[in-house]
């Protein structure tokens, strides 16, 4: 991030304006987390549901071998760990139950 | 500097003559000044307009409150309002009227010495416009008391002011400067 | 855009006219307004320039002045040549706005039409309206005369949209005293205002190819930064706004300056008038000057940024300095410009008393007798060194 | 399956861009959130967003930390709507004289408010912005109370519902009045495209919000979006929540193009076997802390079943219109 997070008031833009776009995925939200989600990838269909559901984007398209014939896709949704709250959407909406949440802030 | 208080109502285009006569004041090379009396009246209700004009720039903010000359629009105005409020001796009063000077000194209660201009502005406006708006009109009796500014002057701010209407306004103008009396 | 008024000659018109004229020369891209006596001619009249096709604008005809000045923002936030004109209660309804659009450095130019506030309601003529808004971080003038409100409305846009103002900016007259008032005006080449002016380039606006975020969450690790850089923006706009009045007299002829001196050079005695009611008071220091009394005159023009400086050394060895405001700060420190005017000579070592008069409240004439009477007490004030720090004048009791 | 929802499962097909980005500051489980992920998506980067003072607005802005892809702006809470009015007119007047945004691509502007900067403080600025015809969309994200500032009631706070401004108390059972209908109060303005959506079904709100954008000339989106934190319920709750809504008819979906009214989704073709065609309320209301007082209310909850049923009549009244 180009922003400095404490700038003078001399550094600051016209009317303290953000000039880069993107700046809070230097905020990791992962802090927040005290439930994490685990994925069983033998029941995990990579529908992508669980992605399009996060309030907060935290998954990543992996490009990897797909270990469950009834795939939808060639690549997994695998977590973001640094951005996951842990609210546990992708696991009640996960529709084989591949999803679980388990305790604990880290995987 | 000359100061001039119309009074009509609401309506009766008081506001446009004091704009009229202020245009032609300036266009002749003049200083001068045009404003409403500030309110919200309504159509029919007594309103005042005011005109400054002055060789010099005109410095003054405030309405006319010792006027040279007060023009009405309305005679039964006269029953409601003081038209020689304010006024010195010197001041003149243009009235459309039907009526003679003696007889409206009377019936107001008119300061016997003053200057009373008259002029059926309602007859000439409405034989010249077709209705009875005699704002123009008596700019004519105005500019024959006064000659505060030339008579061709007023042209022009006719024109912009009222297009195709123009020249009958400038007409009953024209005709009212001629038919203004006054007693000496 | 073609001359719609002839150049260079003494032309009567009403003032608001005038400046719905001067702004459409400025080629503004935006106009967002609501009516509100006295300032609807401005906007009336600049619809009719749009609409018979004369301006090349943007009208929007919003559905109230928070939604006028919001408007505003947005549009000047990508960039648009912004005007909006407003008066007292609708004033008060952009209260909020005002000081997001300074804050958003969005430079706006708006004309206020001063009016009393409510209640009562009245629609007349005062300037409780602007002094209300004198802390929004808005630069501010006030004019005198229509010529000035022509010049000031040019001025405006250069001023508002410099690169090291980047502010809005409010140009003040009286309402119906000067709004609604013909006089003679002199118009000016449309594209020699226009040349003076040049197309306003943005420093940042919204923009897809170039996403920026406007109006972040302040926190307070910011804030007081943010409000330093809009401080200093301000502060130092003065200079910025004697430079732009230096070009406008090189190239148009009029000449302005932050205050501006009536017969002061060897005054005791100072009246300090702000807007149009400064003309009355001229006629009332030649009255004076007749009678023997040194009296001179300080029209405050620029409102904000303070001209505390030549506030002081234009004051400082005076013995007595009157202020009138057409405003009252209620149980407060009385007229707002005259409180100021003290803040900047109090830590003067050779300070002149300060009497704060106040008076020519909505609409009523304040005439050029009462100046002179309103002198006179004063000079008694300081003669006896018990000046009240202020006093209504033309009460009825 | 069908407790999805329908078209759902081409999610791999969706743009991976990602508009609204990480790092923003919703609570765990925010639909609204979700909600800006898939408005992004659906419109791409030629969008200029309008944000009023909301939840939406503080958890994506705090300095310097901006979770925008897009140019933004806020200004203030009621006006979102007028300061949109003022971009397009902006970028119209500017692209007219050649100045700014010359190329011919349209840019899509969005306003957007919680309910209480859209039902309440901001609906005359709404108002005003959708008679004059701006070419922008707004969208209403409804999550039926001033969540940002502690969950005070406004007039998208449903009947029954305990809010901290209409608490359940000992004599009066929460808010006691009904939902405005903000998507009537779009159409009665006559503009060309109002519809309802909800994030739980992201297709269907992504194809809106396509029209809503693309549409020439002003459109409201009402989007129903679930507030774990307000309604106190599991943060991992609001998606099912929102189907729930939709399918027991409290919040239907569905457009008016022009005038003419479309049912997006009709809970009675999925629910075959049942006689009603909705779901019980029940479902819906008792998972939620803010309805569960609701559950001795036997009278309330007659009236408020009722009610949803005769909306619905009305709906599909209009529908076949």
């Amino acid at each position: 991030m180009k922003t400095k997070l404490m700038p003078a008031w001399t550094e600051l833009e016209l009317g303290c304006a953000v000039v880069e776009p993107g700046t809070s995925r230097e905020y990791k939200t992962g802090d927040w987390r005290s439930f994490y989600p685990k994925t069983d990838e033998d029941k995990c269909i990579a529908c992508g549901l669980c992605w399009i559901y996060c309030p907060d984007d935290s998954r990543r398209l992996a490009p990897r071998q797909h270990k469950n014939e009834n795939r939808l896709t060639d690549h997994y949704y695998d977590f973001n760990f640094n951005y996951c709250k842990g609210c546990g959407i992708c696991a009640a909406e996960c529709p084989t139950g591949a999803i679980v949440m388990v305790e604990g802030g880290q995987k | 500097m000359i100061e001039i208080r119309f009074h009509g109502r609401g309506g009766q285009g008081a506001v446009t003559s004091a704009e009229l006569l202020a245009q032609a004041a300036i266009a002749e090379g003049k200083y001068a000044q045009a404003f409403p009396s500030f309110g919200p009246e309504r159509r029919g209700a007594p309103v005042l307009a005011f005109a400054r004009i002055d060789e010099e720039p005109i410095r003054l903010r405030t309405q006319v409150y010792e006027p040279d000359v007060c023009i009405v629009l309305d005679e039964p105005l006269m029953n409601i309002v003081d038209v020689e409020s304010g006024m010195g001796p010197e001041g003149i009063v243009i009235i459309n009227t039907h009526k003679s000077i003696d007889e409206l000194k009377t019936q107001y209660k008119l300061n016997p010495k003053r200057k009373i201009v008259a002029v059926d502005a309602t007859k000439i406006a409405l034989e010249g416009l077709g209705r009875p708006i005699t704002n123009t009109t008596m700019l004519g009796a105005l500019i024959k008391a006064t000659a505060c500014v030339q008579v061709e002057t007023m042209k022009a701010p006719l024109d912009h002011r009222f297009g195709r209407i123009a020249e009958k306004n400038y007409n009953v103008l024209q005709r009212a400067y001629q038919e203004a009396v006054t007693e000496e | 855009m073609k001359n719609r008024m002839e150049v260079g000659k003494n032309i009567g018109i009403e003032i608001s006219i005038a400046q719905a004229e001067v702004v459409a020369q400025c080629d503004v891209d935006v106009i967002s307004a609501y009516p509100i006596t006295p300032q609807t001619h401005i906007v009336e009249h600049l619809a009719e320039i749009v609409n018979d096709g004369d301006l090349d604008a943007a009208f929007i005809p919003v559905e109230s002045e928070h939604s006028a000045m919001s408007a505003c923002c947005g549009s000047s936030a990508v960039g648009a040549r912004t005007f909006t004109a407003t008066s007292s209660q609708g004033l008060a309804l952009m209260h909020e706005i005002l000081y997001i659009a300074s804050g958003l450095r969005l430079p706006i130019v708006m004309s206020c039409v001063n009016r009393s506030l409510s209640a009562p309601i009245s629609i007349w003529g005062d300037q409780g309206d602007i002094m209300a808004e004198r802390d929004t971080g808005w630069v501010q003038i006030f004019t005198e005369t229509g010529q000035e409100v022509i010049d000031q409305t040019i001025c405006s846009f250069k001023i508002a949209e410099d690169p090291r103002v980047m502010l809005p900016t409010i140009v003040n007259m009286d309402g119906f005293q000067m709004s609604h008032v013909i006089e003679p005006m002199k118009f000016y080449d449309t594209k020699k205002i226009q040349d003076f002016l040049g197309i306003y380039q943005p420093p940042l606006r919204l923009d897809p190819a170039n996403p920026i975020m406007m109006g972040p969450v302040g926190i307070p690790e910011i804030y007081t930064e943010a409000k330093m850089a809009h401080e200093v923006a301000l502060v130092n706009s003065q200079a910025v706004i004697e430079e732009v009045w230096e070009k406008f007299a090189a190239e148009f002829g009029n000449k302005y300056n932050a205050i501006e001196h009536y017969k002061t050079d060897d005054a005791d005695y100072v009246l300090v008038t702000v807007g149009s009611y400064g003309q009355n008071a001229s006629v009332a220091i030649d009255k004076l000057r007749e009678k023997g009394v040194k009296a001179g005159q300080i029209k405050l023009r620029l409102w904000r940024p303070f001209p505390h400086s030549l506030i002081q050394e234009a004051l400082e060895s005076r013995k007595g300095v009157f202020v009138f405001d057409r405003c009252l700060s209620v149980a407060g420190p009385g007229g707002p410009i005259a409180s100021e005017i003290k803040t900047s000579l109090y830590n003067l070592k050779k300070r002149p008393v300060v009497v704060s008069y106040i008076g020519g409240l909505s609409g009523r004439d304040f005439t050029v007798k009462q100046f002179v009477d309103i002198f006179e007490k004063g000079i008694g004030y300081v003669q006896k060194d018990e000046a009240p720090i202020y006093e209504m004048v033309g009460v009825r009791e | 399956m069908n407790e999805i929802g329908y078209g759902v499962f081409s999610s791999r097909l969706l743009p991976k861009d990602e508009l609204f980005a990480q790092g923003h500051r919703a609570c765990q489980g925010c639909i609204p959130a979700v909600m800006l992920r898939q408005i992004t998506k659906a419109t791409g980067r030629n969008l200029i967003v309008c944000n009023a003072t909301g939840c939406m607005e503080i958890i994506a802005s705090p300095y310097p930390f901006n979770a925008w892809e897009v140019p933004w702006i806020h200004v203030a809470f009621e006006n979102a709507a007028a300061v949109a009015s003022g971009v397009e007119a902006g970028i119209k007047s500017l692209r007219r004289k050649g100045r700014h945004y010359t190329d011919s691509e349209k840019i899509y502007v969005m306003a957007i408010g919680g309910d209480g900067g859209t039902f309440d403080i901001g609906l005359q600025a709404l108002s005003g912005a959708l008679e004059r015809g701006h070419d922008m969309f707004y969208v209403c994200y409804d999550n039926e109370a001033y969540m940002n500032t502690g969950i005070q009631r406004s007039s998208a706070t449903p009947l029954g519902a305990s809010t901290t401004t209409s608490p359940a108390g000992k004599e009066i059972p929460g808010q006691l009045t009904w939902k405005k209908n903000l998507a009537e109060i779009g159409v009665a303005h006559g503009v060309p495209y109002v519809a309802t959506a909800c994030p739980s079904y992201p297709f269907d709100l992504m194809k809106k919000v396509k029209k809503a954008a693309q549409v020439n000339g002003p459109a409201l989106l009402h989007i129903f979006a679930p507030c774990p934190t307000g309604w106190r319920c599991d943060p991992n709750s609001g998606i099912k929540l929102g189907r729930l809504a939709v399918e027991s008819g409290l919040f239907p979906l569905f457009e008016v193009e022009n005038g003419k009214y479309t049912i997006s989704f009709d809970p009675a073709e999925m629910r075959k076997t049942s006689e009603d065609p909705l779901r019980e309320i029940g479902g819906y209301l008792f998972q939620q802390g803010r309805f569960r007082h609701l559950k001795k209310e036997e009278e309330l909850l007659a009236q408020i079943q009722q009610r949803v049923r005769n909306e619905w009549a009305k709906l599909k009244a209009k529908v076949e219109m």
